[in-house]
Parts: C-alpha cells; sequence; structure tokens
C-alpha cells in the first residue's frame, strides 16, 4: 500500500536533491484520474528530474479541519519542505500551519485566500479554459443544443460551468445549454458516481444536445460511456481525457479543458529545486498556458483558428470572462 | 392394559435449569386410548415436562418410551416423527398466516403446501368436527377456533400422542365442553391425549387417570372416580383447596362508577355498543364474556386508553370522559391489567421502578417532576412484605421473578394507591392456588373497605365467589345480568356465548 | 459459586465486556495487516504511541464533538427511536446558527446564546418532522429521518447558495464570519500546544449531565425510559405514547442541533462546504458503544476520536492507509455488543441463581413448618 | 397458491396497475409539454436507476421476513462492489457478479453470526458492518488497485459488461412509433423499445431475481418455512423448523443480493469500481422495502418510484419535476375529495390549500431549481410514506432477536 516514491537514489547517473516534498491531496488522491493524478503527474515529473523524494498523504470524505491540520503538521514535524496541498479545501488548514511553521515552505492549489511569506497559492482560470472548450462546443455542435454535467455545485465547478456558457454563447448567443449538477455540498459523492453521470448526460442527448462538457470528477467516465453509447460528443476536463480515460470512448472525446496542475506543481517544484521557495499568487491562465484546451484525436483541427484567435482575445482582455454563472 | 405397551412411558426424568430443579424423578406411564391428567402447583415443573416429551427441551436424565421402543427427542421435529404432537399454553400460530399454512407448515412433506394439503385438512376437520377452515386468516379467528386449529396441526401430522397444557385456562364452559367432546373422539379412536390444567373440577370430569406433580417429582397417580377436587389439591400442595367465597354484601349506595352509553367504533360491527352501569362502593361487579367480546377494549375504554370511545365514563362524581389515562389513574383507579407481560410491567426494570410505573405522579416518590429512588424503593419493601413477593430485593428484575410473583407485586401496587375504583382482568390467570388465594382475600378485603371492584374473569367460578353482581358481555354488548348468589356456570356459560337469556 | 458481593460483581462484569471487546478488536484488526501485508508493529506503536499536547487537543475536540452526537442518538435509543438523521439536523441547525451569529443582530455573548438556541429549534424542528410522521401517521422514523438527511443537503445548500459570502480568492463558499465577540474562547493544554481546546467542551459536559438527570431522575426521564422498554406497559401506566415519540425526537434533534456548535464556535466560525460531515453517523456507533450512558459515550467518543487522530499520520510516517481504523472502530462497535450480550446473558443467569436459591429457602422453611405442624 | 397474496386483488392487478401509470404520464405529457416524462431514454435511465435499489430491497426482503432487521444493506452493497471490482478487473464480467454476490454475502455472514448466533440486536450490527465495509473496501482498494492501469485509491480499473440484448429492427421501428408523439402509443413504444435495446442482462437476471424471489418465498415450503422464522419463530420451532438455520440462510441470501446490487452499480450503472459509488442507495432499498410492505411487487414499485423521479431529476430535472409538481397538485386534490368523503374536513382543506401552493408554484416557474430536483426522490417518498403508511404490515417478529429452545 505504500504509494510513497522515494526514488532517485537507485542509480549512480540520476539526480540527487535533499528536498523531501509532502504532498496532501484532495478526497481522491492518486489515480483519480482527474484533478489529484493531474498533481500527482507534476510531482512525478519533478521526482525524476530533480531526484526529489517525496510522500503523500490524501483527504478522507467528510473529515474534520483539525484533520487536514494535523496533516499538514505531520509532514512538517517529519522535515518535509516544501508541503503542497492540492485542493482549496486546505485554505484554513494551511493559513493556520503555515504560521505554527515558519521556516517550511507551503503551497496551496486552487486557493488564493491565504497571505503568508511561506505560502505559495496557484490558482487556475478554470473559467477561461472552459470559455474555449464552451466556444468549440458551440462551432461543433450540429443542433446548437449542448450541455454541462457538473459534480457537486460548488463554486469552483460554478466557474467552469460560467466559462463553458460564455464561450459557447460568444459563439451562438442562441445556442441552447442544459446545465445539471449531480449532488449538492456536502454531499461529494456527484465526483465520484459514474451512473448518475451517464443518466444525466443520456438525458442531455435525448433531449437534442449533441455535445455535453463535464467537470465532475470521476463521474466524466459516465458521461463518456453515454457519448459513446449515443454516438455523440463530449468533453473532458482537467487532464487530456483522450489520452486517460478508457480507449472505448476515446473517439467520443471531443477536447479537454485543460487545467494544468500538473505544470503548477511542477514549476514550483523547479523553483524549489533552483533553491528559491516563491510565495504569493501565481495565477495560471491561457496567458501561460496553465489552462487550455487539447487537441488529441484531431477532431478540434478544423476550428483551432477560430479558437486561438479567442484565446488571443481573453489574453489581450478584450474579452473577460465571467467566474459566476 | 399391562400387555400392551403404553402409549408413553416416563422413567426417572430430571430436569435442572440454573438454581432450578424443574423435574426430579419423574416417573408417568400413558395408556393407549386414554386421557391422562398431569396437575401440580405453578411452577411444579408440568410444562418443562411436556417440552421435554416434545423434544423442546432435553432431559438431564432418565429415559422416554413411546409405543414400548425408547426414544431420544433432540427437537420437536424427532417427536413429531414419533407421532407426540403438542398444544402449547399460549397458542403458536402466526397470525399473519392462513391456517392451512399454520398446519403445513414444517410438514410440508406430506400433502405439499397446495391443494391436496387443503383437502386433508377440511378431511380431518370434518372427521373431527373442528369447523375449520384452511383459507382464513388465523388473525380473524376467536380463541376457540385457534385451539380447534392447533389440534388439527396435531392432527395433520399424524400424531397418536396428543399433549394439551393448560387449554381450558381461556375457554368458557360451552368451549369447553365441545373441546372435550374432541377429546374423547379422539380417545374413541386409538389415541391418547396427555391434559394439564389447574381447573380441577373439569380434571375429574374427563380424565381416565391423573398424575400429581409437585416440586418437579411425581407424587402420586389417581384415580378421578375415586378422589375429590380437596383430596387432589391436597395432594399438590399440601394444604386445604381455597375457594372464592361471596361474604356478606358490603355494597353501599354511593355509586363510585358510572358508566353511560360507552360505545367504540370498530371495523365491521362496534366493539363496544352502549354500555351502561354502576359500580356502587364496596361492590364487586363481575364481567362474563367469551374472549373477544369486548371485555378488553371495556376495560380500556374505561382507563382511557382507546381514542375513538365515546360515552361517559364518571368516577364519584368526576367526569373523566375527556381525560387522559394518567389522569383516570390519579383519579383513583386501581389497574391489573389482563396481560402482565403487555401491559402491567416493565420486564427488564428493576421491581422498585415497577413500584412506580402507573403512579409516577404520585408522592413520596415522585415531587416536583423529580423522582425519588429512596422512597420507593422502601415502598417497594412494604409490598413485598406485605404481599408476600418472594424475591431477593427490590432491585431485582422483574422478568426474573415467577408469574405469580409478578401478579402479587401489581395486585400490591395498585392496591397501595388508595384507589376507590379497583379494575382487575384476570387477576389469577396461571397464578398458583397458594398466590390466588392471597389475590382473593385482597380484592375482599378492599371491598370491605369501600373499594368499588369491576372484575373479569374467565374463571367463573372466581366471578361467581366473588361479584356482588355479575353482567354478561357479547358482542360489545352487555345482554344479562345475573345474582351471582343464583347463577350456576352453565348458566351463565349459556348467555355468554348468546345461547340463553338473562335471569 | 461464589460469594462475590453483588455490586462488585456487577462492576466486574462491566468491565469484562469492553476489555474483552478491545482485545478482540485488536487481534481481529492485526489479522487484516498481517494478511494485508502491511507491517503490524509500526502500525500498533504508531496508533498506541502517546499522543503530543496538540493531538490530545485534537482528540478532546473531536470527541466534544462525536460526544454531543452520540448523546443526540441515545435520546431517541432510550425509548427505542433510531434517529439515523442526526447528520441531517446537526447540519441544518449548524447552518442555521452560522447565519444567525453571522448576522449578529446582538451583541456579544448574546449573539452567542441566539445562536445556540436558534441551532437546538432548527435541529428539534428538523427532528419533529420523523417524529409527528411517526407518532401520527406511523412512518418509520428509520426511513424518514434516512429521507431528511438527504433533502437538508438540497435545502442547507440552496440556501448556503443564497446567504454565501466569498472571501477573495477562496473557492469555498460560507456564511458570514461570527463576529470576535460572539465566538467561544478555547483553552490551552500544556504549554507547548497550538491547538486550544474548544470552550463548547463544557457545555458538551452539561448537556451530558443535563441527559443523565432528565432520564434518570425526572419523571419525565422515567416516562420516556419506561416508553422505550415497553410502550403498552407505558401506556397502561398513562403515558402518551404519541406525545412522547414527539417530545423525544425533539429532544434528540434539539441535542442534535449543538453537535455541529464546537466547530463553528471554535473552529471555523462559518458554515461553508468544508463543514465537516458525516458526524451523525458516528454518532450512532458512539451511542451503542456507550449503551447510551453519558459517561459510556465520552468513553466511546473519547475513543473513536483518539482512533481517528492517531490514524491520521499512519500513511505518511508508516505507508498504511489509515482506513484501517474505521476496520477497527466497525470491529469494536460489533465486538463490544457480543460480549456484553454474552456477558449479559451470564449476569441474567446468576440473577436466576439468586432468585431461586431465595425460592428454594422459601420452600424450606415451609416445608419445616409443615412438619413441625403435622408432628 | 397462495391465499394470502392473491386474495383480496384479481391476478393481473399489477398489470393494471402499470398500464394506469403510463396513461396518467401520457396525460401529463401532453399536458405539459414534459416530453421527456416517457421517453424510451427515461424508461431505460429509470431500469437501471431502479435495478440496485431494487436488489438492495430484495436483500432486505430476504432477511426480513426471516425476522432479521437489515440496515448493513449499504454496507454488504459497498462490500459488493468493491467485489466487482476486484474480481471482475482480474477474472471478467461474470466472476465480477460472481464477486459481488460472495463480498456481500460475506457482509451477510457477519450480520448473521452476530445477530442470530450471539443474538445481537439487529441495528447495532448493521451499523457496525456499514462502518466497516467503508473502511475495508477503502483499505483494499488502497492495496489492490493502486497501480493497475486506470486504478487507485478511490477506482477499480475500467470494468467489462456482462453483455446486453438489443433486437435491432425491432428497436429502431419502436423508436419510429416513439418519435410520432401519439397520446399513450408512444409511451407504450417507450417501454417497450427500452426493454429491446442495449438491455443488459443484469437487469435481466435482477427482475428474475425478483419473480424467483416471490417464487421461493411464497410457493415453495422453503419459503413457508423462512417466512414463519419471521412471523412466529416460536411456533416455527415448536413444528420442528430449524428457525436459526433458516434465519441464518435468509440472512447470507440477503448479503448476497445486495452485494449484487453494488455489483450493478459498478458493472451495469457505471464501468468500475468508485468509493462511495453506493451513495446510500442500500438505505434507499431498505427504504423501497418497508414502502412495499415487505413484498417483492411493492419493493418493485417502492423502487421504480424512487428511480423514476431521480431519473428525471438527473436527465431534464428543471422542466420534468416542474410537471410532477402538477401531477402532484392533481393527486392531491384526489386525496382531499377522498378526505371529505371520509367527513375529514380539516385535513382535506389542508391537503387543498397545499395543493393550491403546488399550482401556485407550477405556474410561477417554469423550471424547477437544482436543489429542490436533486431532493424530489426523498420527498416524493417521504409524502408517499405519509399517506400510505398505515396499511404496511411488517413481519411479526421482524427486528426480535430468537433464542433457540424458546418455543412455547
Ligand atoms: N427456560 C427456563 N430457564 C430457567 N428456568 C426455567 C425455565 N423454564 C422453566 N423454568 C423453571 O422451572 C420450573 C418449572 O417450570 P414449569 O414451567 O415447568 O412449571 P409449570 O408446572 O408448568 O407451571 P405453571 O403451572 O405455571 O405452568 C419453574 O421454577 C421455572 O421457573
Ligand atoms: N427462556 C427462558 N430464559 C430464562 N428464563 C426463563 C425462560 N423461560 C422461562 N423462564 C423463567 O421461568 C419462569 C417461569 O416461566 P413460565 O413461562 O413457565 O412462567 P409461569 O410461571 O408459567 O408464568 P405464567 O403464569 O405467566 O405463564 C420465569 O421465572 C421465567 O423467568
Ligand atoms: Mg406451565
Ligand atoms: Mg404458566
Amino acid at each position: 500500500s505504500d504509494e510513497g516514491t522515494d526514488e532517485g537514489t537507485d542509480n549512480g547517473d540520476a539526480p540527487t536533491s535533499d528536498v523531501k516534498v509532502g504532498m496532501a491531496y484532495d478526497v481522491g488522491g492518486r489515480g483519480d484520474q482527474s484533478f489529484n493524478d493531474s498533481a500527482a503527474a507534476g510531482l512525478d515529473q519533478a521526482m525524476d528530474e530533480f531526484g526529489m523524494e517525496s510522500q503523500e498523504s490524501e483527504a478522507e470524505d467528510g473529515e474534520a479541519e483539525s484533520a487536514r491540520e494535523e496533516r499538514l503538521r505531520t509532514f512538517a514535524d517529519a522535515g518535509y519542505d516544501p508541503i503542497i496541498a492540492v485542493g482549496f479545501a486546505y485554505a484554513a488548514s494551511i493559513g493556520k500551519v503555515a504560521e505554527e511553521y515558519p521556516d517550511v515552505h507551503f503551497a496551496i492549489i486552487d486557493d488564493s485566500s491565504v497571505e503568508s511569506d511561506n505560502v505559495a497559492s496557484l490558482v487556475f482560470a478554470e473559467e477561461q479554459g472552459s470559455f474555449l472548450v464552451g466556444a468549440a462546443a458551440a462551432l461543433k455542435t450540429e443542433n446548437d443544443h449542448i450541455g454541462f454535467v457538473g459534480g457537486v455545485e460548488t463554486p469552483l465547478i460554478q466557474k467552469f460551468e460560467a466559462g463553458y456558457i460564455a464561450g459557447a454563447e460568444s459563439v451562438n448567443p442562441d445556442i441552447e445549454i442544459d446545465v445539471t449538477y449531480l449532488t449538492q455540498v456536502p454531499d461529494f459523492s456527484g465526483f465520484g458516481d459514474p451512473a448518475k453521470g451517464k443518466t444525466a448526460a443520456e438525458g442531455m442527448y435525448d433531449n437534442g444536445a449533441d455535445i455535453v462538457y463535464h467537470a465532475a470528477g470521476g463521474s466524466g467516465g459516465g458521461v463518456f460511456e453515454a457519448a459513446s453509447e449515443s454516438g455523440n460528443w463530449a468533453i473532458g476536463v482537467d487532464s487530456d481525457q483522450y489520452n486517460t480515460a478508457d480507449p472505448s470512448v476515446q473517439d467520443s472525446i471531443l477536447t479537454s479543458m485543460l487545467k494544468n496542475v500538473n505544470v503548477a506543481v511542477y514549476e514550483y517544484l523547479t523553483q524549489v529545486n533552483d533553491g528559491e521557495f516563491p510565495s504569493g499568487v501565481t495565477t495560471y491562465d491561457l496567458a501561460v498556458d496553465g489552462v487550455g484546451y487539447s487537441t488529441s484525436g484531431g477532431f478540434v483541427d478544423d476550428i483551432v483558428e477560430q479558437l486561438d484567435e479567442l484565446k488571443q482575445q481573453i489574453i489581450d482582455g478584450e474579452i473577460s470572462v465571467p467566474t459566476a454563472p | 392394559m399391562s400387555d400392551v405397551a403404553p402409549a408413553v412411558r416416563l422413567r426417572g426424568i430430571g430436569k435442572r435449569f440454573p438454581g432450578v430443579i424443574a423435574n426430579d424423578d419423574i416417573n408417568i406411564d400413558v395408556a393407549r386410548g386414554t386421557i391422562h391428567a398431569i396437575v401440580g402447583e405453578n411452577g411444579a415443573g408440568k410444562s418443562t415436562l411436556m417440552k421435554i416429551l416434545y423434544g423442546v427441551q432435553a432431559p438431564d436424565s432418565g429415559t422416554i418410551e413411546i409405543g414400548g421402543t425408547q426414544v431420544s427427542l433432540g427437537s420437536p421435529a424427532d417427536a413429531i416423527r414419533h407421532g407426540v404432537g403438542m398444544v402449547f399454553q399460549h397458542f403458536q400460530l402466526a397470525d399473519n398466516f392462513t391456517v392451512l399454512e399454520n398446519v403445513v407448515l414444517g410438514a410440508e412433506k406430506l400433502h405439499g403446501i397446495g391443494a391436496a394439503a387443503r383437502a386433508e385438512i377440511v378431511r380431518i376437520s370434518d372427521a373431527y368436527g373442528l369447523g375449520v377452515e384452511p383459507d382464513q386468516m388465523v388473525e380473524d379467528l376467536g380463541v376457540g377456533a385457534r385451539q380447534r386449529v392447533e389440534i388439527l396441526k396435531v392432527l395433520y401430522r399424524g400424531a397418536r400422542v396428543i399433549i394439551l397444557d393448560e387449554p381450558t385456562a381461556v375457554l368458557v364452559p360451552q368451549e369447553v365442553e365441545e373441546l372435550f367432546a374432541n377429546l374423547r373422539e379422539l380417545k374413541a379412536e386409538g389415541l391418547s391425549v396427555i391434559f394439564i390444567s389447574h381447573k380441577l373440577d373439569e380434571v375429574l370430569s374427563v380424565a381416565d387417570e391423573i398424575t400429581v406433580i409437585r416440586r418437579g417429582t411425581t407424587v402420586a397417580t389417581v384415580d378421578p372416580s375415586g378422589t375429590t377436587s380437596r383430596e387432589l389439591a391436597e395432594l399438590m400442595v399440601g394444604s386445604e383447596l381455597p375457594s372464592p367465597s361471596t361474604e356478606a354484601s358490603t355494597v353501599t349506595d354511593r355509586v363510585t362508577l358510572h358508566v353511560a352509553d360507552l360505545g367504540l367504533p370498530g371495523e365491521n360491527r362496534p366493539l363496544l355498543d352502549a354500555i351502561s352501569f354502576d359500580i356502587h362502593a364496596g361492590e364487586v361487579l363481575g364481567i362474563a364474556g367469551v374472549e373477544g367480546n369486548g371485555q378488553a377494549e371495556l376495560v380500556e375504554a374505561i382507563m382511557g386508553m382507546r381514542p375513538g370511545a365515546t360515552g361517559t365514563v364518571r368516577l364519584a362524581g368526576q367526569d373523566l370522559t375527556e381525560l387522559s389515562t394518567r389522569r383516570r389513574r390519579e383519579a383513583g383507579i386501581g389497574y391489573i391489567p389482563e396481560d402482565r407481560h403487555r401491559h402491567g410491567l416493565l420486564l427488564d426494570a428493576p421491581l422498585w421502578e415497577n413500584r412506580v410505573l402507573g403512579h409516577q405522579t404520585r408522592k413520596p416518590w415522585a415531587r416536583r417532576g423529580l423522582i425519588d429512588r429512596g422512597a420507593s424503593r422502601t415502598d417497594t419493601q412494604r409490598i413485598v412484605e406485605d404481599y408476600d413477593v418472594r424475591t431477593p430485593g427490590v432491585d431485582t428484575l422483574a422478568r426474573a421473578l415467577s408469574g405469580g410473583n409478578q401478579q402479587k407485586l401489581i395486585v400490591g401496587r395498585e392496591m397501595s394507591g388508595d384507589p376507590i375504583l379497583l379494575i382487575a382482568a384476570h387477576p389469577t390467570r396461571g397464578v398458583d392456588v397458594g398466590a390466588q388465594a392471597a389475590i382473593w382475600g385482597h380484592i375482599k378485603e378492599a371491598r370491605r373497605l369501600g373499594l368499588a371492584v369491576l372484575l373479569i374473569s374467565a374463571d367463573l367460578d372466581e366471578l361467581i365467589g366473588l361479584s356482588d353482581r355479575i353482567e354478561v358481555i357479547l358482542r360489545g354488548r352487555l345482554v344479562g345480568s345475573f345474582d351471582p348468589g343464583q347463577v350456576t356456570p352453565e348458566q351463565l356459560g349459556s348467555a355468554m356465548t348468546g345461547a340463553g337469556g338473562a335471569a | 459459586m461464589t460469594n462475590l458481593d453483588p455490586r462488585l460483581q456487577k462492576l466486574g462484569l462491566g468491565l469484562l465486556a469492553p476489555v474483552l471487546a478491545l482485545v478482540l478488536a485488536f487481534l481481529i484488526t492485526s489479522l487484516v495487516l498481517v494478511l494485508a501485508g502491511d507491517p503490524v508493529g509500526e502500525v500498533w506503536s504508531t496508533l498506541l504511541g502517546v499522543p503530543a499536547e496538540r493531538n490530545v487537543a485534537n482528540i478532546l475536540n473531536n470527541a466534544t464533538v462525536l460526544y454531543l452526537s452520540g448523546l443526540a442518538v441515545a435520546v431517541g435509543f432510550r425509548m427505542n427511536l433510531f434517529n439515523i438523521g442526526v447528520d441531517g439536523q446537526y447540519r441544518v441547525a449548524a447552518f442555521v446558527a452560522a447565519v444567525v451569529a453571522g448576522e449578529a443582530w446582538l451583541p456579544g455573548a448574546a449573539n452567542t446564546v441566539l445562536a445556540i438556541l436558534a441551532a437546538m429549534l432548527a435541529g428539534a424542528a428538523w427532528a419533529g418532522i420523523a417524529g409527528v410522521l411517526r407518532a401520527k401517521r406511523g412512518v418509520s422514523e428509520v426511513i424518514s429521518t434516512i429521507m431528511l438527511n438527504f433533502i437538508a443537503t438540497g435545502l442547507v445548500a440552496y440556501f448556503l447558495r443564497r446567504v454565501a459570502v466569498r472571501e477573495e480568492g477562496s473557492n469555498d463558499i460560507g456564511t458570514k464570519e461570527i463576529p470576535e465577540g460572539s465566538r467561544i474562547p478555547g483553552f490551552q493544554i500544556g504549554d507547548g500546544s497550538t491547538t486550544e481546546v474548544y470552550g463548547f467542551i463544557f457545555l458538551a459536559a452539561l448537556a451530558g449531565f443535563t441527559y443523565w438527570f432528565l432520564l434518570n431522575r425526572t419523571r419525565f426521564g422515567f416516562d420516556l425510559r419506561a416508553t422505550g422498554k415497553s410502550t403498552t406497559a407505558a401506556v397502561a401506566s398513562g403515558i402518551s405514547v404519541t406525545r412522547m415519540t414527539i417530545v423525544a425526537m425533539l429532544l434528540s434533534g434539539a441535542v442534535a442541533g449543538l453537535v455541529g456548535l464546537p466547530l463553528l464556535f471554535g473552529d471555523s466560525y462559518s458554515y461553508g462546504s468544508t463543514f465537516q460531515s458525516g458526524l451523525g453517523f458516528a454518532g450512532i456507533a458512539i451511542a451503542l458503544l456507550g449503551r447510551n450512558h453519558p459517561i459510556g459515550i465520552a468513553i466511546g467518543a473519547l475513543l473513536f476520536a483518539y482512533l481517528d487522530e492517531q490514524s491520521n499520520p499512519l500513511q505518511i510516517l508508516v505507508g498504511v492507509s489509515p482506513d484501517i481504523v474505521a476496520i477497527t472502530q466497525g470491529v469494536i462497535v460489533l465486538t463490544v455488543v457480543i460480549s456484553y450480550e454474552v456477558v449479559r446473558r451470564y449476569g441474567v443467569r446468576l440473577e436466576q441463581h439468586a432468585v431461586a436459591r431465595a425460592l428454594e429457602a422459601g420452600r424450606a422453611t415451609a416445608t419445616d413448618q409443615e412438619e413441625e405442624a403435622r408432628a | 397458491m397462495s391465499a394470502v397474496t392473491t386474495r383480496r386483488l384479481p391476478r393481473l392487478w399489477w398489470l393494471g396497475a402499470a398500464v394506469l401509470v403510463l396513461l396518467a404520464i401520457s396525460v401529463l405529457r401532453v399536458v405539459t409539454g414534459a416530453e421527456d416524462l416517457a421517453s424510451s431514454g427515461t424508461v431505460r435511465a429509470t431500469l437501471i436507476a431502479l435495478v440496485p435499489i431494487m436488489l438492495a430491497g430484495l436483500g432486505g426482503l430476504w432477511s426480513e421476513r426471516a425476522g432479521v432487521v437489515n440496515i448493513g444493506l449499504e454496507g454488504m452493497m459497498v462490500l459488493g462492489t468493491y467485489g466487482a471490482g476486484y474480481f471482475g478487473y482480474h477474472y471478467g464480467a461474470w466472476a465480477g457478479v460472481a464477486g459481488a454476490l460472495l463480498m456481500g454475502a460475506i457482509g451477510g455472514l457477519i450480520h448473521a453470526t452476530a445477530t442470530v448466533v450471539f443474538g445481537v440486536d439487529h441495528i447495532i450490527s448493521g451499523v457496525a458492518i456499514n462502518i466497516i465495509a467503508v473502511g475495508a473496501v477503502q483499505y483494499l482498494a488502497a492495496l489492490t488497485f493502486v497501480g493497475l492501469p486506470g486504478g487507485g485509491q478511490t477506482q477499480s480499473p475500467k470494468l467489462d459488461n456482462v453483455g446486453s440484448i438489443t433486437i435491432g429492427p425491432l428497436s429502431d421501428a419502436l423508436g419510429e412509433v416513439e418519435g410520432q408523439n401519439i397520446f399513450f402509443v408512444s409511451e407504450l413504444a417507450a417501454v417497450a423499445r427500452a426493454l429491446v435495446t442495449n438491455l443488459s442482462l443484469l437487469v435481466v437476471l435482477a427482475f428474475v431475481l425478483l419473480v424467483l424471489t416471490y417464487w421461493v418465498l411464497w410457493r415453495t415450503s422453503f419459503g413457508l418455512r423462512l417466512r414463519s422464522t419471521g412471523e412466529s419463530p416460536s411456533a416455527a420451532e415448536s413444528l420442528g423448523v430449524a428457525v436459526l438455520r433458516y434465519k441464518f440462510i435468509a440472512v447470507l441470501i440477503s448479503g448476497a443480493l445486495a452485494g449484487l446490487a453494488g455489483g450493478f452499480l459498478a458493472m451495469v450503472a457505471s464501468s468500475n469500481y468508485r468509493d462511495g459509488q453506493t451513495g446510500g442507495r442500500g438505505y434507499i432499498g431498505l427504504a423501497a422495502m418497508i414502502f412495499g410492505n415487505w413484498r417483492p411487487g411493492g419493493l418493485l414499485a417502492g423502487s421504480g418510484l424512487f428511480g423514476y423521479t431521480q431519473t428525471l431529476g438527473l436527465r431534464q430535472g428543471g422542466t420534468s419535476v416542474h410537471a410532477l409538481l402538477l401531477a402532484v397538485a392533481v393527486l392531491a386534490i384526489a386525496l382531499a375529495g377522498y378526505q371529505l368523503w371520509r367527513k375529514q374536513v380539516r385535513l382535506a382543506v389542508g391537503i387543498l390549500v397545499a395543493a393550491a401552493a403546488l399550482i401556485t408554484v407550477y405556474a410561477a416557474i417554469d423550471v424547477v431549481p437544482g436543489d429542490f430536483v436533486n431532493i424530489t426522490p426523498y420527498v416524493v417518498t417521504l409524502l408517499v410514506l405519509a399517506f400510505a403508511s398505515q396499511r404496511l404490515r411488517m413481519p411479526a417478529a421482524d427486528g426480535q432477536v430468537y433464542r433457540r429452545g424458546s418455543a412455547g
């Protein structure tokens, strides 16, 4: 069960480093084929390149605030530095623990509310990436009817929804968009219930939508299945799901909204390797390719130009994307 | 008789429970084609013995022979296989099943669970005049019919030996007669019947042989023709058979309980219909009726436990009609319920808590919403002494007491709230003769002190012996009033079944 | 049979059960670890190691929350009501309290008191629905509270979004923060600890005492327990079971309303999407573990909180999934009741022995007198 | 033929009831224009949604008919999802089915041992099993799925499906008819189409199990004995029935069925094991069984109602649930009429006021907000229980601990 990757010292020519990274995942942890996995990929890349040592731990569903704090403290006490917290749920605990351990460095993904000299906030402009896939959907749809499946109705997921709708409407103001959320907080099962994801997507396809974008974590697998079975398109999220999803549904994945958590983690660790610990907010948006869309499968090759134009407009500030529906 | 092996031969049966010797060196022969009665005090070990013979419990020692061969009975299935059937004191029927389902259960191999089984049931029912219909739900049946189903269950399995544990406790005389007719018919077919009862007159009238058990041992086997019930009782307990007997009337002209036009709607017909009567201070009013004719509902309506009841109830001038059960109790009603386990006790609570039950608002143990445990303990101790409750202490759980002692505790509790009305439903059911006498004594004493008593009993001797007046209830209506000094149990019985008129 | 003082004997039996259960749970967990090839020794040395001061504080804090949840469930259990809905009740209540306290209509401590009362009312009202349905319509409270949990989730989520404020840069939404003056201050244990123990722990203890006093010393408690032991006997004794059912559910819900408050007033200061969930289900196990006794529940809550806290670093330090502790906790619940049951049967037998001996003695004297009379 | 079931109702009453329900839905569709109410997609998704609930409820039925309350269904279901994940990945789809049954049965074994052998309170044992099951599968998943392709702490790799039935031409023809929007005919075609299009073999198996349960429990002597242990164990024992053995077997079967419910979730409703994917469906199954008065037909109705409302909510929640408001209002008015006829004036007025409120809401909004759509199944279940529960009758000795030798 030990997934800690104590790599780096097994052969002679590999680089070595005495940095020990503590990685605190959100619920689901490594292997969730989504958000956490993306962070893990960035970590793995850094481990390989820099020969760092790392240890991982993940949150339990519905755990106490103190459990999150203790996870960070245990890392700190065991000499891990930096400690990366994956997910906004860690915001409060990072704020508290960072104060207790002023000499240890922390990073948090998806939150920029903590201001401290030893905390780096890595946040993403999910609405911008979603805007582009929304535009892609609007360009590709034959029925002028598309859908969005959200896992759990949180502000973060609503950000995806808002960008997606804005993007689609920028192409076609009259487009019809179905929106469904699978569960409400604190019932986070909507991120892990493919059965519900499938039913919701099927409903949209039957209702005339031909492209459905999901921001539903593990439930997204159901969305892909629904797309594949009905011969429609789906849009993936977070990572390039054309490559990570099961091969049987590959051909139904039009594109994916990339939220490059791996890049953020990797870049952060690169700086750490160089001996500097960044702090403050780093926003990963379209301008720095922190978010984007994927082209694997080549299904959007015909509209890349239009999308890139929109992308430039966003970068230039000509289009401002809303963050709430 | 001596050539043929007896139907059942028990030799040296012994059985102990933790701390109790229930059976000790029991020896009984039951001849074929006879009715063999077993009598004994409460707790003497009769039921235990029968459960051993039916394979429910295993004996610690001794041998069982059935039809001349020694058998070992590990479960009721074994006993059934050897032709033994048993009708338990508390009916063993699933209410939510049909008669058919109840009968074929466990004996599906015989005739399946379908048409063949139904035909067989009808055949047996006709052959013995049991009048059982296979597709009726058991919950819709009365007590007598249930008992006939129990007997049919036994016959269906082809039993040659039939055990009946206290079958008459809940029956009226007519039903008892019908039962006895059935038994005689069985006997004529060559079956053997083992029959347990506390009612010694019945035993003498129906049995061919009587075995007396005392403290787990067989003390004698007697011939009914040469014995009286007095002698039997002496064999059982070593003392005289007490009897409820009327004493000089203490009836006053003060009306304690006034019931007018009491009604209770039911599904098909009213459960209670226009019931009116008065009970005076110092008077015992007996209610006679076949079980299920509304006596339980009558009591509960007076106690305020039945929401839909209509009509008026007054206690010593105070109108109780709108009051809750608690208020009615506070107004001075003592209540000895019919089913002590369901309505009288918290089986898993200590005696002192049971003392408080129903008297939660009384001083000295309840003051300003608090319960004073010390005061309750003291008063429980008083009841234990005054009413001869056999218990190691007041912290013992009620469950651990024997039926008779549980009943004495309830009687003591209900008498000590200074009630002006006592409602006593079957106060001595299943209670041994000693305790029975004590309970009768307490009721007579209370009557002498001016208490009004509403007495409900299936034991007509008890009813006639204790009451100043007897009302008969039939299908929720009072159908006749009798003077206990004149009426015989048989007359009462026919009024209860609707066959006779009022005297 | 030994002639031990019966009280001592009872105490011995009472202790035997939990000890037996813990040993059994220990063995079963170890077996699972061995089968899975995980390091048994390291796991136990982490779990059973002496907690640091801040961990002690965490244990006390979590135990406070679990304790209240256990109490809420226990109130129902004492009346044979199975309140699975503590989960929904405390979330509704914590949300209401957070809104009330966040709005701060009253200053300082008055605001706190008002919010606590509002929480108890909200919890009671939510549980009361199940109580009324049970009492008036005969709907099993097991089913209705399950449904109400899900309904609570939807409703609270809806209203949370209506009232939520969102901090700049945060993806979390929550109610307005409770002003400083209305928070319940904690206290430190030892000197090195950075984590404070919730001040609410005293209120929890008070709730426990109130529970004990109400149930064991008052007439109301007598009625409630009597109804739990036998509905039919309760009715015959003059207790209104309908009323008791509703009142018991209201009471259970009111206590459930307190469950989230230590967190609210001592830690998070607002109700948001990361507010701890699932506390109601833990409460069921804890109430059962503690046999509905206020001290027992406290021990159960401490045990669960201790295991949770100690298991937290398992993955980081030993590389074993902390979920192993859930197995341990469940096994403890099961082994505890099994050993209680075994010990209880043994106790009943002892009791019967005593009764039988008393009877034998009675008979002996009766026989003696009889014989004397004959002589 | 057992007299219990068919004594009061004509033989094919359920067919008539189904037609009536479909007719009502047709009317509702025409009136409200909510097209998704009876599309073949809705029917198919309803089937998928109701099967896990029904199987869990069937598990509850077996157990409670033998007098053992099984609140541990959720945990047994969780075990089943893992069993399907592990065995299904390593040994193929049908091994996954077997694995789900097996893991569920292990949960049943624990419950049976605790309740039947040791006489532990049924609820306590069930709660403990729920705790253990969740911990155990998370622990096992971390142990066995990490490192597999597509696997992780919280999910298994993709699992093969057990296969499904499609009768192509018929499906297409029915699709035509459905598309014509003919009153009632389209609805019928939709239902038929759902049954011949991509119908999973496990769905078929589930319905076979439902019928089989009815047949075994109510038509065989084994079933009679099993039910007798839940109605009156002491009577059963007095007739030579090995009560504890039947209870034990019943709880084992109960666990296996709940496990299969979990397996269905992992393999058919989705295509891998995921942590927490049962989402409380075990409890819903229990509720559906009580809703169905401890009978297979009623259970089907209960899980159907739940599955249907949930499906509507997930598919085109806003509009479909909006249409349901109208249906509920109409039902309420009918109920008020009935109460009025029973002279329950105050109750009738109360219900009428509620109905009026519903109609107002219906008129005021076009779509129901998502939060409310998600809670629809729970509210509907609660409402139906509130109005129907007095007629429910559970096995007489349900939940009571029985000890051997207590006969008589
Ligand atoms: N299962 C048991 N466990 C312990 N003691 C028992 C058990 N069954 C019976 N006893 C005890 O055995 C003795 C004989 O009981 P039994 O039921 O045979 O009496 P009985 O003669 O049938 O009495 P009754 O006339 O009241 O029916 C009693 O003292 C009783 O307390
Ligand atoms: N299964 C049992 N386990 C423990 N004790 C039992 C059991 N069955 C009976 N007893 C005890 O045996 C005694 C007598 O039981 P029994 O059922 O024969 O009652 P009884 O004396 O005949 O009273 P009743 O007149 O109410 O039937 C009681 O003290 C009871 O506690
Ligand atoms: Mg007896
Ligand atoms: Mg008896």
